[in-house]
């Protein structure tokens, strides 16, 4: 398989380039994934041959773009198995989405003494917007604690999540500790005591298969710009229940049915929220992305970055001094590994593996809250994506071993 | 190996200084502070100064980071350690266009040991760690009132 | 000059095919401008290149990624003449740009019996913000009228900018009646009672020399789509004072400084602004678009419509039956012109003139309180860019004439 | 000239109904009402039916719009006049078809005139201005409970 896999990196010219000259090895997926030919090329081909604004025209471009921009609603649904493309909106991305849920349903929803239920491993995005709503409503903010392998801790969700809860807002996967949490499970306690669920599908809906009605969420965003798809384009999923009750946030342009002086009515869901022109050109580049990702198999992908891992992690284990954070089971790991290397700081081993041509992240990965739960100020992140390969794993491995001897006489 | 050019940064003073940073602790009479974060990395720098007269009478900073900010922080409080308001803000200066490579000469008296950092310009993504400590001292001297 | 300016058609590879067996004529620039080879090409080259996210990486792509992002600001600093890059914000577009206002600004600014002055010819971008601002806050919404000529009535002006007035917002130039607004003027009037000004500067921004503190606005926004730029991306400008007490509105990602349990810090304007993974290739397209139209000139490019204009309006006007809303001397008039023929309805004439390869919109231009003081229904317009040429001017005189022939025994 | 093609789109039976609509007006006595806006264009359809027994027996329609969408309403009152609502939402179903070129053959019985906008399959912006009165006809039947 990884031999079929390998033939994908042809379609990614950005990685056959040289930095610091040594061959590039692109591994801060989880920040952001490269972009395939066929992407890249189907937005220059829609600016080349049928751009103009989409709703509003008679005449053929606008025609042709209207078309391609609503077909890839379907692409959408069908990729995360909705039951409607109405349940699609084209946002800016995650972050938009979970502020548009916590503004929009959130603020329409609460009241003082209700509760907010998320967990020690959010990003930022899927944090910040709560406590927010939380100041507003005076709602209160809890987090459910985590298992020491960074997994959650199912029975500090038991009680966490009462009666009291509207709201539980948890990552499918952790964009840190490179875990999958149970989304059913969640599903079924938070409706258990009537609250509902938001998923942030950040670091899922780009590695495997999503279906959100298998998942019982009632909210599932994601971001296109890592899965292939161009930056500023994201999908907010909501059943169409709480679509058709919530109240738009961004006025004018197409997402209105009629003006008056002093009062408007608006479009029917899904074009309620998209107010002004949208990012057209992205959302055709999302249509190429799932399709490009969809001609893989999202299983297949999963399968394969488990194989990377599986060859990865015992390497890791065998440095000495090297902390893995999260899972040490290869299994239950997903293609994000976050270490430390002994006292050194992970912008020191950044740096030092950047100059051997390796790409990964360093610091709090948008996860302060995380960090100092588990007692460290940064991790250093290696994140995969399908079109690695295992000579990418090896020159990391490599690399890592390079940075400790390096320093070796000072803090590893 | 490849790592060679790593040595450009991470010459043996700044790893020196990294490993047994000067002046690290607090100060124990009333004095000048500030805490500055590093949003990107999650830096922590914090800095005291007694001020005495017309100079830095005492210097300490704390906090935790990369061995860039540490060392950077710490070849700082030896540098403008007795030195008046007006020199530190001009070394302030001197060191973010030494560190940004837009005026790398005449300025080794200014700066002493802080020159070390010339190499940083090469490496982008580390200015700002090498900066965060005079951009402190600066805003500490500012904040009292010692600067014009 | 036309010579000259022809030349630049052979960037936009879109305007060379046929529609409906006829050469297209693209005449709907209002609603969004085509994009010049240099822009698709710098899109594409940053996805081949340099792409990661910004601000959060220490490896090479990241820096690369970053210093292209953030020296966009600088471009758009200089085309606007805003005082320092920290004032540029990216947002989606104008609506987003608007509705951020009023929601950061506006609701922190506002009480019952303030009052909120605009146009009758707003875009329901600039319109709805302010009515929703209005229904929230207890303020009052007012309207300027117009003079029979479609210009701003100043006396009208002078009239509602009351010591009451809190916020004055309105278009640079129409959408509608290819008129352009004396906005100094506005602003004058607007400090003197103590009232901001925010300009909506969408139909501007493309079409001529931009200067924000001769204008005298305090806010100034406007999108990239409508000038050369990609889809998803535009700019809020204002006065530092302002944005710098203006609470953010999106939370997550790099907006932040420091999150606890409980309590967030954010960073500076601009950045407090753009919560998630921004739009970054869009800001490397508004920088390539940028840098295209100042190569060219922001003056040359208005004396150039005006030149088209001064060659179609005496045409059009010779046309039976035919209606040009705005005002009849090419001088004052923009490169947008709308008009009806007779009494055929506006979507069968853009339909007719699509049949010829002339491509206009039709409809209310999401201005229906302005059809409605103007006591219409819907109207066809026309609108120009730089690229379009005197053969474009004469082909749509040609297809207008055509259309009256075709339904002459009926409506018209 | 390059017309031609819109004789396909402006057949002279549309042409005819824009020009003089059947059943424009508004109806005197008690009956079902509804009104329609189409968004994009700011067309506004008003009909009202009065239904008798099961059978639609007097339907009338105002507002303005463009000459597919008038057209389009007149022609659909001439063929929905005297229906039953089941047989209505036939049709409602068929010119839905026809309009989209999903379906355009053995409709002819049933839809009548409304044939005559086969060729717009070819003019997808306009499909919705002929869609409009077939809409407003099923929303008030659908109102009334006349449907299941
Ligand atoms: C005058 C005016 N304001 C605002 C807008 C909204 O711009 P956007 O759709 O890019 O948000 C437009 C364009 O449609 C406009 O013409
Ligand atoms: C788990 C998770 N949630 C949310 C986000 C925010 O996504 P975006 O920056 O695309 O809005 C990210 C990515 O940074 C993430 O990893």
């Amino acid at each position: 398989m990884d031999k079929k896999m390998n033939d994908y990196v042809q379609d990614f010219p950005i990685l056959r380039q040289k930095v610091n000259d040594e061959q590039l090895v692109y591994l801060d997926n989880a920040a952001t994934s490269q972009k395939p030919r066929p992407v890249i090329d189907a937005v220059a081909n829609y600016y080349y041959h049928d751009n103009a604004n989409v709703h509003r025209g008679v005449h053929t471009l606008a025609e042709r773009a209207t078309e391609s921009f609503e077909k890839v609603r379907t692409k959408v649904k069908n990729f995360i198995n909705a039951s409607s493309e109405r349940e699609i909106v084209y946002t800016k991305g995650t972050t938009e989405g979970l502020n548009w849920i916590a503004r929009s349903y959130g603020s329409t929803h609460l009241k003082q003494g209700d509760e907010i239920v998320i967990t020690y491993m959010e990003h930022h995005s899927n944090l910040v917007p709560w406590q927010q709503l939380a100041h507003e409503t005076g709602a209160q903010l809890k987090y459910i604690q985590l298992l020491s392998d960074g997994r959650l801790d199912m029975g500090s969700a038991e009680k966490l999540i009462t009666d009291k809860t509207a709201i539980v807002a948890v990552a499918h996967a952790s964009n840190v500790l490179g875990v999958v949490n149970p989304i059913t499970e969640i599903a079924n306690l938070a409706h258990k005591h009537g609250a509902v669920l938001v998923v942030d599908g950040a670091q899922s809906a780009p590695h495997m298969k999503i279906d959100v009605q298998q998942l019982g969420a009632d909210f599932f965003v994601f971001s296109g710009h890592k899965m292939l798809a161009p930056t500023g384009i994201g999908i907010l999923w909501a059943k169409s229940i709480f679509l058709a009750e919530m109240p738009p946030l961004e006025f004018g342009g197409e997402m209105i049915n009629s003006v008056e002086l002093q009062q408007t009515t608006f479009k029917e869901f899904p074009w309620k929220f998209e107010g002004g022109t949208q990012n057209i050109a992205g959302v055709i580049g999302l249509g190429a992305a799932i399709d490009y990702l969809s001609a893989i198999g999202m299983e297949k992908i999963e399968l394969y970055e488990r194989s990377l891992v599986e060859n990865l992690l015992p390497e890791l284990l065998k440095i000495e001094g090297l902390k893995v954070y999260g899972p040490l089971d290869p299994v239950q790991h997903s293609g994000i590994i976050s270490f430390n290397l002994g006292q050194l700081h992970p912008h020191d081993v950044a740096t030092a593996l950047d100059m051997q041509g390796v790409a990964v992240r360093a610091g709090h990965h948008c996860a302060q809250p995380l960090m100092e739960y588990l007692g460290v100020s940064a991790m250093v992140r290696a994140s995969f994506y399908f079109y690695n390969t295992s000579e990418d794993v090896q020159q990391l491995v490599k690399a890592i071993k390079a940075t400790k001897e390096f320093f070796k006489n000072d803090t590893v | 190996m490849t790592l060679s050019k790593l040595n450009n940064l991470y010459r043996q003073v700044i790893l020196d200084h990294a490993a047994h940073p000067r002046h690290y602790g607090t100060l124990k009479d009333s004095k000048e502070q500030l805490e500055l974060h590093n949003p990107t990395c999650g830096d922590i720098l914090k800095l005291e100064v007694i001020l005495k007269d017309n100079w830095i009478d005492e210097i300490a900073f704390s906090g935790s980071g990369c061995t860039i900010s540490q060392a950077s922080a710490s070849i700082m409080t030896v540098e403008v350690l007795h030195k008046t308001p007006v020199q530190v803000e001009k070394m302030v200066t001197a060191f973010s266009e030494l560190v940004t490579g837009e005026k790398t000469t005449g300025v080794q008296e200014l700066l002493g040991d802080a020159m070390i950092f010339e190499g940083i310009a090469q490496f982008p993504a580390r200015i700002k760690c090498a900066t965060l400590a005079w951009k402190a001292i600066y805003q500490i001297l500012q904040k009292a009132g010692r600067l014009e």
